[in-house]
């Protein structure tokens, strides 16, 4: 009994390998066990060489290892490109009527799935549930468990669509179960979930905390890795009231969720870098204007155009900084898909209860990845729309929307209330709203926009520590990261070298730390990252005064693993 | 019952004296008190400009937004506060130059806005440089050499957009002005106005003189269907010794607004935020 | 003499085996060598999507750049290397959607561009959401409800713009697109060609059979005038049970480089940089 | 005999305050003076209040006090809004006939502007030669020396304005000459400058360099402050063979820019804040592509529209983190008029040495002042074009756009040589510039392109340093605050304090620095900068290790002077 399995599924664009790894996390899912699958995909829609990877563990996962347990090739240049990450001995499925192959150093195990698929699915494209059934048999699974699945799959398709590809999953495990090479199957010891978990990426977790969070408004432009945030709310809008836009590009996009904001609805857009770069000046709007709008900014390596379907965690400056002039705002990083749900919650309290934008920085690592996730564990934040009001109150037309106040923040007023008006001002600007070129006024005026900043430090959450006490190495990361620099530090500690972590997922503004241990005295604080220049590593510099002594950075697209970490600490 | 003076702001007016956009102003408001809605129903949105200082001149909601970028923030605006009468105030550059997207794309979506755009065929506040649709050989800022690029025709554009309402007016007809101004508040749907207006300080060829030897009333042409769209684009090509003003063109379109059951019939900025439960959300991912 | 295999690039294909984008790519050098053009005298510039990788898989100088910014990249490659033949390639997301503005002004311009669009009506890259050139009611990823703006009409727009080559083609139709190819690339100015693009993978409405049933040719129209403009404009609109293909509009009008003494005759980026004495350059503040 | 003085000139925008100014300061400077002007302007373009200030001085000057000895009242609410920056005594010009005054605590001194202009310069509009003439009277300047400035200014315009301006210029002269109140006159003392000087503006001076630095394209749009610099180049397009083109955005322009400089030769933009934000992807892809263009970024209060034509110095960090992803890049920020040539022709330089984008940050206050300048102190980098090669070299096709050098830098080879291609791509791309999705490549790629930061930070100037040697108060500096910080140091000195000034002319990649002073022994270091949250400050303390102990900061959108700093250091 192993405690740990993964399983790679490899192909051209378009053979659907997404969908088996998806399938069979989500049947482990339900069997009790903790599935993550991670998508190395190329940017393409046919062809090429992708490769989907799931693990299986029965405690808490959401990195992979880049070691294979089993290799599921639907081609022979997904056995070439992926051979040199299979453990020893490890195996490979993959059909050997449609594949010659010599006998390599991983065991082989030849599966006709294509003949399989056509006699048992009466269809060739169901080949990906033979592989899936066969999979499910190598790992001990219940077949019917996964047969489940794949009824929710495909629900809205044929009843014989169903039953085909039920039959597929059933042949390909039948198959599996009685010619599977000796010793080959892997046994996963039992991980005691008590309640039934979910399966979900980050893409819908982020879409679905917004929703669940009380969007009303989205607008966006299709770019990778976001888009599929987009397609979410789009497919959801009519049923929960949510009025969604495909915008002309990105410039329109978060003018319209500006607009929309001032309008008096919670409003939203998702975008990657390059996306990101145009939305700049628009973020500096709801800057000046006090507009509480929320950014997802999905990263992906750059600059330009980058690698669109690849992971990266270089905006972190960019995000920052983004647009002209000073004025304060949010960044947030949910380090995994459960998080999504609470940072959404948070990221929509803190941009109407302070009236600045919120950045939450995700990537394609967190984005395309599925999660298993305990119900029990997600939290939204209950509603707080701040000082956002609908009924007029006061003197006809006396309303003032900046009017200044002590905490920065002016009471809200919804556009349309009897007798009084709404002015908000992209100009320097009196308290009505309108433009004004007074130095004083200036003054005043920005001191009350930066002057927030303060109060939302005292509310951004602490790091989340974890791992030894009094820590020889610290590993600092931020972000999508989490499982990976987690699991390293377990494994660390389980070497006996004492070593913690600290992990930010809420950015910006920092807060004053307090920590169980004391950074002075730890010889050796590493800064783990997704990029080149070490962006978060040199912020904590500049905040905690402690400079960590090395970084640990990953540029090549590919998501920063455990040992990855461990090989370089 | 709403007054002119209602509509009253104590902002102090930027413009120089003598310019067109007065007229526009004083226009906006006889056409708001005349469809008698008051200052607080009434959200003008606008980017940057001469143009776009008009709405802090008159008292309404507004949002002063970004240069070019006033429709995609009044799309915004509309669309979850359908109550409000939203409408767009923004130069020739701002709507055609920076904005020249958006219009595009506001006139595809035809949601239910109003966009006035001051043309007066030059930047105002930057000081006079070229904009889309500035004359050929014109001398300005940007084009000491005169301006060369094929001036753009809004109205053609518009048209061949398909825009549901689509027509020019004078600043120096308020009669006319407030007449057209009326009927685009009264459309429903994406009603477009390219208003001509002089710019006396850095416009010395456009002026007013220039602009009342050449317009002429549509209206007054009874033979003129606006609804033909092949004789509306070939009337809308006429600029020189004669342009056209009134109603250029109009049609029947399927209003943004139609499309969805959510941006029906509600003004969601107004509804009680229900949250839907997240064990009903997450069902799917059990 | 310039051969096809001449033209041939290492760079492996990403298209998916069946689309559209084949023909185009075969096409183009077909009318390239046809033309004479080596591949060191051509530029191709191209935005992002599956369109716009073309440049890769033919060997030329190339300029891959940002999606929806190939057309602003293209002229400031011409305006200073004008011994170049530069040629745009992009899909309809591109030229329409994110660089819409730049379509707009580079036809105002003028410059002695040509651009290739690869119309599929939908984002292929992205894998499957509504462009503006969408059929209403079709349901892609962005649009789950049916696709509800009115579909942009490239012809119609680029005839308001008064462009001065404007034609439509087919993939499905190597010989006209050829052809086609080669009157826009012997034009001079700013030549547009709309290719209609079966993606098979993401668009199932307008395939290549819907085109072939729809397609007709412009040339065969023995009374078809492309340099009257409101007739090319009404033809322009037709887009349904027929579709016309061929040069739609076409007029004479001054080319961006014959403009200016400088952008008249010179590639400035093979002249020696003489710098001009900064004594000379300051008289005027002295 | 004073060192020092400085004039005030009042009135509603149009009323021609600046060229009153303007005809002032180069008369005087024509005299051997040091004069300097700044703009005190609102954002229309008729009526509302601006002030227009000349300082005039014997030793060189880049700054105004905000006191004034002498103010020229076109309005009277030029009066009003200005009277409390008089200095006592002081004198107000006006033409008491137009306006009644009570006497004020300032001297008044009524010239018949419009009558004069009516009598002597047969216009109204020649109201503003009479006012100048007054003043050059008042301020025992020569008549002669200021009608020929009026000669040049009005060149081109028909001989009879330029005769009735003259006219006008000698009225208001003799006027005030015979009835200016006794004593009222002042009397500067000497300058001893041997040559003549020049009096030139910040962004005709970054105009001027780039042509005279090689510029053969320039595509803009026009934005306060920033548009002077587009319309200079626009006026000598032809006579210097630039290419020149108006953009239909700040999008287009960059990416013309962009494609340019591909194609051949040196390019460039100019823009503000707003401008620049959307600018930003094109930034990212310039280095992605490794193509050298050079922006100008004139600064100007924010966020979003702010104030457009004022001073501020706050994109500092939105240019440094522009852009997504991680790409080497340079931010330059010439102190002065006299500093821009140096600057832009190094910018230009540094961009096509190291295939980079190069960011010159200016401000309202830079662009918009005139300056004197003696023109052996101005300095043009002889031309580098670093690897650009027009020739074909090599084996037919085998040119390789990105060919990995230890240096990073590749060669460049112009489009359209000869059996050669040259091949650029805003994905992550092969040597060849072909698309890649290789993690190798793309690590040896990022490798390559932030590996020219350590090379040019070699190559960095290195601050300024001036001032006490051993100093109690170091006053960190950047870009135009250059004449009030140095003015201070100087004041400071004079009055014992042992204060000296480190002011950063090039910002980034910041070079190791050796200075003729420990900074750890400083006890007073104070960061010195125009806007509110201390960005260069912060900069200087991740470089340097060492935090500045406090910051003078402002943030109103008017100029820092010497005084600001005194009165808080
Ligand atoms: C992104 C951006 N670019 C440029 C500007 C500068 N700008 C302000 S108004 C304007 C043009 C004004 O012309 P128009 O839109 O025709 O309005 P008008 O002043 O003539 O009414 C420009 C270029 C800006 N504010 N923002
Ligand atoms: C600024 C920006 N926004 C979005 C994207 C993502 N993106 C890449 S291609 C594309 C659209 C592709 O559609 P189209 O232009 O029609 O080309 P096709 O793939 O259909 O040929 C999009 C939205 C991007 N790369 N950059
Ligand atoms: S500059 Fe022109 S448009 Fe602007 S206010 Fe003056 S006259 Fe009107
Ligand atoms: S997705 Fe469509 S456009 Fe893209 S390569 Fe495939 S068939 Fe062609
Ligand atoms: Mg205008
Ligand atoms: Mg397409």
């Amino acid at each position: 009994m192993i405690n740990d399995a993964e399983i790679g599924i490899a192909g051209a664009a378009g053979q659907g390998m997404q969908t088996i790894a998806f399938t069979l996390g989500k049947t482990f899912a339900c069997a009790g066990y903790f599935s993550y699958t991670y998508h190395d995909i190329m940017s393409r829609i046919r062809g090429g060489s992708n490769l989907s990877v799931l693990r299986i563990k029965n405690t808490p996962v959401s990195s992979i290892s880049y070691h294979l347990d089993l290799l599921v090739a639907l081609d022979f240049e997904g056995i070439l490109k992926n051979k040199n990450i299979i453990k020893k001995p490890g195996l490979i499925i993959y059909d050997g009527e449609k594949i010659k192959l010599e006998r390599g150093e991983a065991g082989l195990f030849s599966v006709p799935l294509e003949r399989l698929a056509l006699e048992a699915g009466k269809d060739k494209v169901t080949v990906n549930s033979v592989a899936t059934g066969a999979v499910v048999a190598l790992l001990n699974g219940e077949v019917a468990a996964c047969c489940e699945v794949i009824r929710e799959l495909f629900a809205g398709k044929s009843e014989e669509v169903i039953a085909n590809n039920i039959n597929a999953v059933k042949s390909g495990f039948e198959y599996a179960k009685k010619n599977m090479p000796a010793g080959a199957g892997l046994q996963i010891k039992p991980a005691n979930l008590a309640a039934k978990s979910l399966f979900i990426n980050g893409s819908d977790a982020l879409a679905l905390a917004a929703i669940a969070s009380g969007l009303k408004f989205y607008a966006g432009y299709p770019m990778s890795p976001s888009t599929a945030v987009m397609e979410y709310v789009a497919a959801k809008a009519n049923s929960f009231k949510i009025i969604y836009e495909q915008a002309e590009d990105e410039i329109a996009a978060i003018n319209m969720v500006v607009g929309a904001a001032y309008s008096g609805v919670r409003a939203m857009t998702a975008t990657s870098g390059g996306g990101f770069a145009l939305m700049t000046e628009g973020i500096s709007l709801a800057g000046m204007t006090e507009t509480p709008v929320v950014i997802v900014l999905t990263q992906r390596p750059g600059p330009a155009t980058g690698f669109p379907t690849r992971t990266e965690q270089a905006d972190l400056n960019m995000a920052l900084y983004s647009g002209h002039g000073e004025f304060a705002k949010v960044i947030l990083a949910p380090g995994t898909a459960a998080e999504c749900f609470i940072i959404i919650s948070r990221a929509f309290n803190l941009a109407e209860k302070y009236q600045v934008p919120v950045i939450v920085l995700t990537d394609q690592c967190l984005n395309d990845s599925s999660y298993t996730l305990k119900f029990s564990d997600l939290e939204i934040e209950p509603v707080n729309r701040g000082q956002l009001g609908f009924v007029p109150a006061g003197e006809p037309y006396t309303y003032q929307r900046y009017s200044l106040k002590e905490t920065g923040v002016s009471p809200r007023l919804v556009p349309g209330c009897e007798k009084q008006v709404v002015c908000e001002d992209s100009d320097e600007h009196t308290e009505a709203g309108h433009i004004s070129e007074s130095a004083e006024l200036r003054k005043l005026m920005v001191q009350k926009r930066l002057g927030k900043l303060k109060a939302i430090a005292a509310e951004i959450r602490p790091p989340a520590y974890s791992g030894a006490n009094e820590p020889e190495i610290l590993l600092v990361s931020w972000g999508s990261t989490f499982g990976a620099v987690k699991e390293a530090v377990e494994l660390l500690n389980e070497k006996g070298v004492k070593a913690a972590m600290l992990h930010f997922s809420e950015i910006w503004p920092l807060p004053e730390l307090e920590l169980p241990c004391n950074l002075a005295q730890i010889k050796n604080i590493i800064a783990v990252e997704g990029n080149a220049t070490g962006q978060f590593g040199a912020l904590f510099s500049v905040h905690t005064g402690v400079t960590p002594h090395k970084s640990i950075l990953r540029f090549d697209g590919r998501p920063i693993t455990a040992e990855y970490i461990i090989t370089k600490v | 019952m709403v007054t002119k003076q209602d509509y009253n702001s104590t902002d102090p007016v930027a413009w120089c004296p003598g310019c067109g956009n007065f007229s526009i102003l004083n226009s906006l408001k006889d056409a708001l008190v005349e469809l008698g809605l008051e200052p607080w129903q009434v959200v003008l949105v606008s980017g940057i400009g001469q143009a776009a200082k008009l709405p802090h001149y008159l008292k309404c909601n507004l949002f002063n937004g970004l240069h070019g970028r006033a429709l995609p923030a009044a799309f915004g605006i509309k669309a979850v506060n359908h109550k409000l009468k939203v409408i767009v105030h923004g130069g020739d550059g701002d709507a055609y130059a920076e904005g020249g997207n958006h219009f595009v794309h506001a006139i595809r979506r035809n949601a239910d806005l109003t966009y006035f755009v001051h043309d007066n065929q030059i930047y105002g506040l930057t000081k006079g440089q070229a904009s889309p649709t500035t004359d050929p050989g014109m001398k300005t800022g940007t084009t000491p050499f005169g301006s060369y690029n094929e001036p753009e025709q809004p109205m053609a554009v518009a048209i061949a957009l398909n825009a549901s309402f689509v027509a020019r007016a004078f600043a120096g007809d308020p009669v006319q002005l407030v007449k057209i101004m009326k009927s685009a508040l009264l459309h429903r749907g994406f009603s477009f106005v390219d208003i001509l207006q002089p710019c006396i300080t850095f416009n010395k060829t456009n002026t007013y003189q220039w602009y009342k030897e050449r317009v002429y009333k549509l209206e007054e042409d009874p033979g003129y269907d606006p609804r033909d769209r092949s004789v509306a684009f070939t009337r809308s090509l006429e600029w020189g010794d004669k342009i056209p003003t009134g109603i250029i063109y109009e049609c029947d379109r399927p209003v943004y607004e139609d499309h969805s059951p959510v941006s029906k019939d509600i003004s969601l900025c107004r509804e009680k935020l229900v949250l839907p439960k997240l064990e009903d959300l997450l069902k799917a991912y059990f």
